[in-house]
């Protein structure tokens, strides 16, 4: 294991200085809960948007903390999620007493970690309301499983949130939006290579050198299936071809999200949008706003992933609003 | 069996973190075939922390376990933290008072403990989670004629063993579909050392 | 080889096709000649400013187009510099009578051809002034030599002169401002990995598993030295020696770039920012902008470089200017 | 000597694209070693252009020279391109009228285009670039006494062969300084490869 750290039980922290060091006007550090808030929080009259997860997806969260997103992310161990007491700090550190909306991922260790930390926050009369995306497509939906699992459609929650708390919407409006968000949004990836946990040492899994890796979590946890490298034109058809089966993206404005998953340049993930944007356009699906980079990623993986939403004019004027934060900052 | 006071449930907990440490590698190797490769870390912190617990500066065996649980969940986190956290809250909750224990205080406390992680996990027996380690061990437990915490032990190794052919409906592994069938549950794997560990700790 | 791409000879023409769909009011593309070119251009009364280079530098040059910073850019083949009529394509589409500055990144290849695009400019009766960046002191600095690679300086120069020539100022002063802060700007970087050319189709140099490359340059070139892996501390302390000894660095506001080659995910980069920035303010010097992140990159390359530019409040205001590009966004 | 048309360049240009593509990864290679792996690519993206244009189209040899020249200056890129490129606008600029040519017309035109490469790259002999092939190959034309072409063709492979243990001054291999000695430079090794073209085709 070749990596830029310190030593791998203190990547986290050290992560944290420095983004404390990078971002000093945006946001704020509290290292003993690894809790990133945003700069002013808490905010008079705000909505509190606080979400996070585990580390290792990076802009995601914590880059996402600052005016017209979220207010604070909270920051577990690499690929595992944070504790509630993480939570619960995050929450106190941004409680304006206009109630505080959870943004979770659905994997269960996030899910059981946020329930708890909103039980504790409610039992000191702060009320948390919860939205949970569960946007892969890659794995099948089911009431007797955990269901899927939240990937690139969480991005795009947290923005349109944070917009609509910013422009000091109630809980229940902002929780509305959130859950409209996230029930519009799908997702797919794969990936080209794994990536290797610092405390792991060693890479999650192994794939030949023709091999890819299709329906890959952002965590390294092995896809459903296995083929071929092909051609970015036949890619862009496997990732898109069960995001479309599964939702109907006709007849409103989309989102779409042509994500790195950290090893990938650029110049390929611009390839791989190109053949999306093309199939999607021959589809009739009107793709409105996009967003192409590594926005959530898993370490140093290469594979790139697709998120499409289906917004509507509220959506995109939200989306549209001015964001401040490390990773997302358009407008004033 | 031994009476209960702190000292008998950090002697548990501290056989248990001693298991954890020396087959850290191995929990993680688990978790890296239908997971995310973090068991055995998540699991080896927070036993880490929960052994470096003083037994002698709490009132008794409750306050002591309940310390012990809201460590795993602070330092835990993933899914395992928030389920053994829970078990050892609704274990420290139906616990007696310090003093001579016997089974059926025991039986008690075991059940409200896997009752609390089923609750927590909204898992079945059967979904390929430290469950099937769990309400195996606890049904073995009230069903021994004699060395109850021993039988609870083979029966949650037993439940481990037969994780392996199951395919996944709840955590992580469930993403996998049919390919998380052919390899054992880390949690079921680490959930049978605690149990392993009370039955050499507190018989 | 395993890449998202269609065909290695088809990189950047697909490439260019994406970045096309995804910043539809922000730029064009004339993919005959491969430029890059601001939505608006030529604009009424503006300086043109110009840069490009080879391709597989992303976001480094096509996504630093936009209001406030470039007009236009030339993309070459992967890592090789851009033609002639490339070049002068790109001054026609921005030129609006205000003269062209050429900003142009320290390379044999990159530096003969944007002189012969000059010269034919010239000849059309368009001024063309030229800015050349020079900023890798992993090169020894020599009259008798091609001098040293331009790297991360390069996009400090490009914000720069983009938002003096927004702001309306004369070809002499923009070419002014660019000059000085390339004068000021100073970079070294290492590598963990080797990037694979897909025209070339294997890796161009191979490290050991727990070797590292210092000094190398944004093309795979090989650096200068090899040494074992180390914490990120010593390896922060590796780069930024061989900066400040070139220049001084106190007594003037500071802009840093903690840069990913592309392979390097935000969560180790922001690690190592966190050691340069305690060892910058112990040495005294005062960092008061910074950017952490993949910005001028070499393919999937993993690894890291260091830039400072010694600014003044002028530089400062003009950092701080409205930028709207793929790769840079603030202000409106 | 052949007499001059187009034709005549148009042959010579195409056996020197034959052997490009036929050693586009050696010359790859070699810019490996010491700057950046393309150079096999550049050339072989240019030569292949050059060799699909028609010297029937061209008035005369000068016209399909200076075609060829601006031809591999929109193609190539990078250091090569313009260099190339140069090499033969100047060649084109200093050529008779077609017909019958000798060998002091073709001194004189060779002389140029090196000239030419020496000026737009400002480097010296010894610099470790296509100069080391070009400027022996220029002074063995002059100094022949018969077979001008193949005397040019040896030396500049031997000012190729030369370029091996020197430290680079220019282009991308002087980025390593000292550690580019031990590896002949690609484009002495590309610009032989012409040399050994002429030879071919022009004697
Ligand atoms: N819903 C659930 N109910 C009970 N146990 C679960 C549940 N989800 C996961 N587990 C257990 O947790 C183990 C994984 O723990 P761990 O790897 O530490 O957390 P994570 O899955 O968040 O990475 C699984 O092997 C399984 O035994
Ligand atoms: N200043 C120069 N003068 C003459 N030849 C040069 C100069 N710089 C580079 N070269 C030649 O160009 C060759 C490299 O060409 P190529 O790899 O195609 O371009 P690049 O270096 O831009 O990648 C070198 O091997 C060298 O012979
Ligand atoms: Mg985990
Ligand atoms: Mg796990
Ligand atoms: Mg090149
Ligand atoms: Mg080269």
């Amino acid at each position: 294991m070749k990596k830029l750290i310190n030593d791998p039980d203190r990547v986290v922290s050290d992560a944290l200085r420095g983004i404390e060091a990078a971002h000093p006007g945006t946001l704020r550090v509290d290292h003993g809960n690894r809790v990133v808030v945003r700069a002013d929080a808490p905010v008079t009259g705000k909505v509190g948007v606080v979400s996070g997860g585990g580390s290792g997806h990076e802009p995601l969260h914590s880059g996402f903390v600052g005016r017209g997103m979220l207010d604070a992310a909270c920051c577990g161990e690499v690929f595992t999620s944070p504790t509630p007491d993480q939570i619960l700090a995050a929450d106190h550190a941004v409680d304006a007493g206009s109630g505080i909306l959870h943004i979770v991922k659905n994997y269960t260790g996030d899910v059981m970690n946020f329930e708890m930390a909103a039980e504790l926050a409610g039992a000191e009369g702060i009320e948390v309301a919860s939205v949970v995306t569960a946007d892969d497509v890659a794995v099948a939906d089911s009431l007797f499983t955990a269901g899927r699992r939240g990937v690139g459609v969480t991005l795009v929650v947290e923005k349109i949130a944070g917009a609509a708390a910013e422009q000091g919407r109630d809980l229940t409006a902002v929780t509305e939006l959130a859950r409209r968000v996230a029930d519009g949004g799908r997702s797919m990836g794969l990936a080209l290579t794994s990536c290797t946990v610092p405390a792991a040492g060693k890479p999650t899994f192994d794939l030949a050198d023709d091999e890819i890796e299709l329906g890959i979590g952002i965590h390294g946890e092995p896809g459903r299936e296995r083929q071929r490298i092909a051609p970015a034109h036949e890619l862009a058809g496997r990732l898109l071809e069960p995001v479309l089966a599964d939702l109907d993206f006709t007849g409103a404005p989309v989102i779409a999200l042509c994500n790195g998953m950290g090893g990938t340049p650029l110049l390929e993930l611009y390839g791989m949008y190109a053949e999306m944007f093309e199939r999607l356009t021959s589809a009739g699906i009107r793709v409105v706003r996009s967003l192409v980079g590594n926005y959530v990623t898993s370490l140093e993986m290469a594979g790139c992933s697709i998120t499409l939403v289906r917004a509507d004019d509220e959506i995109i004027r939200l989306w549209d609003a001015p964001v401040n934060t490390p990773g997302l900052r358009w407008g004033r | 069996m031994r009476p209960l006071d702190a000292f008998a449930v950090a002697d548990w907990l501290r056989a248990f973190a001693a298991d954890v440490a020396a087959n850290e590698a191995l929990l993680t190797d688990l978790d890296r075939q239908i997971g995310d490769a973090d068991h055995g870390a998540n699991m080896n912190r927070g036993m880490r922390a929960v052994a470096a617990l003083d037994p002698a500066e709490f009132p008794d065996a409750r306050a002591f376990t309940k310390k012990a649980a809201m460590t795993l969940v602070s330092t835990v986190g993933g899914a395992s933290g928030p389920l053994y956290g829970t078990l050892l809250l609704r274990l420290a909750a139906a616990l007696p008072p310090d003093g001579p224990i016997d089974r059926d205080a025991w039986s008690v406390a075991l059940r409200a403990a896997v009752d609390g992680v089923r609750q927590r996990g909204r898992a079945e027996p059967g979904d390929k989670t430290m469950v099937d380690a769990l309400q195996p061990a606890s049904e073995a437990f009230d069903a021994a004629q004699d060395d109850p915490w021993g039988a609870a032990a083979r029966a949650a190794d037993a439940g481990r063993e037969a994780t392996t052919p199951l395919v996944a409906h709840k955590g992580r592994a469930s993403y996998l579909g049919e390919r998380s069938a052919g390899h054992a549950d880390p949690g079921a794997t680490s959930a049978a050392m605690l149990i392993r560990a009370a039955a050499g700790t507190l018989s």
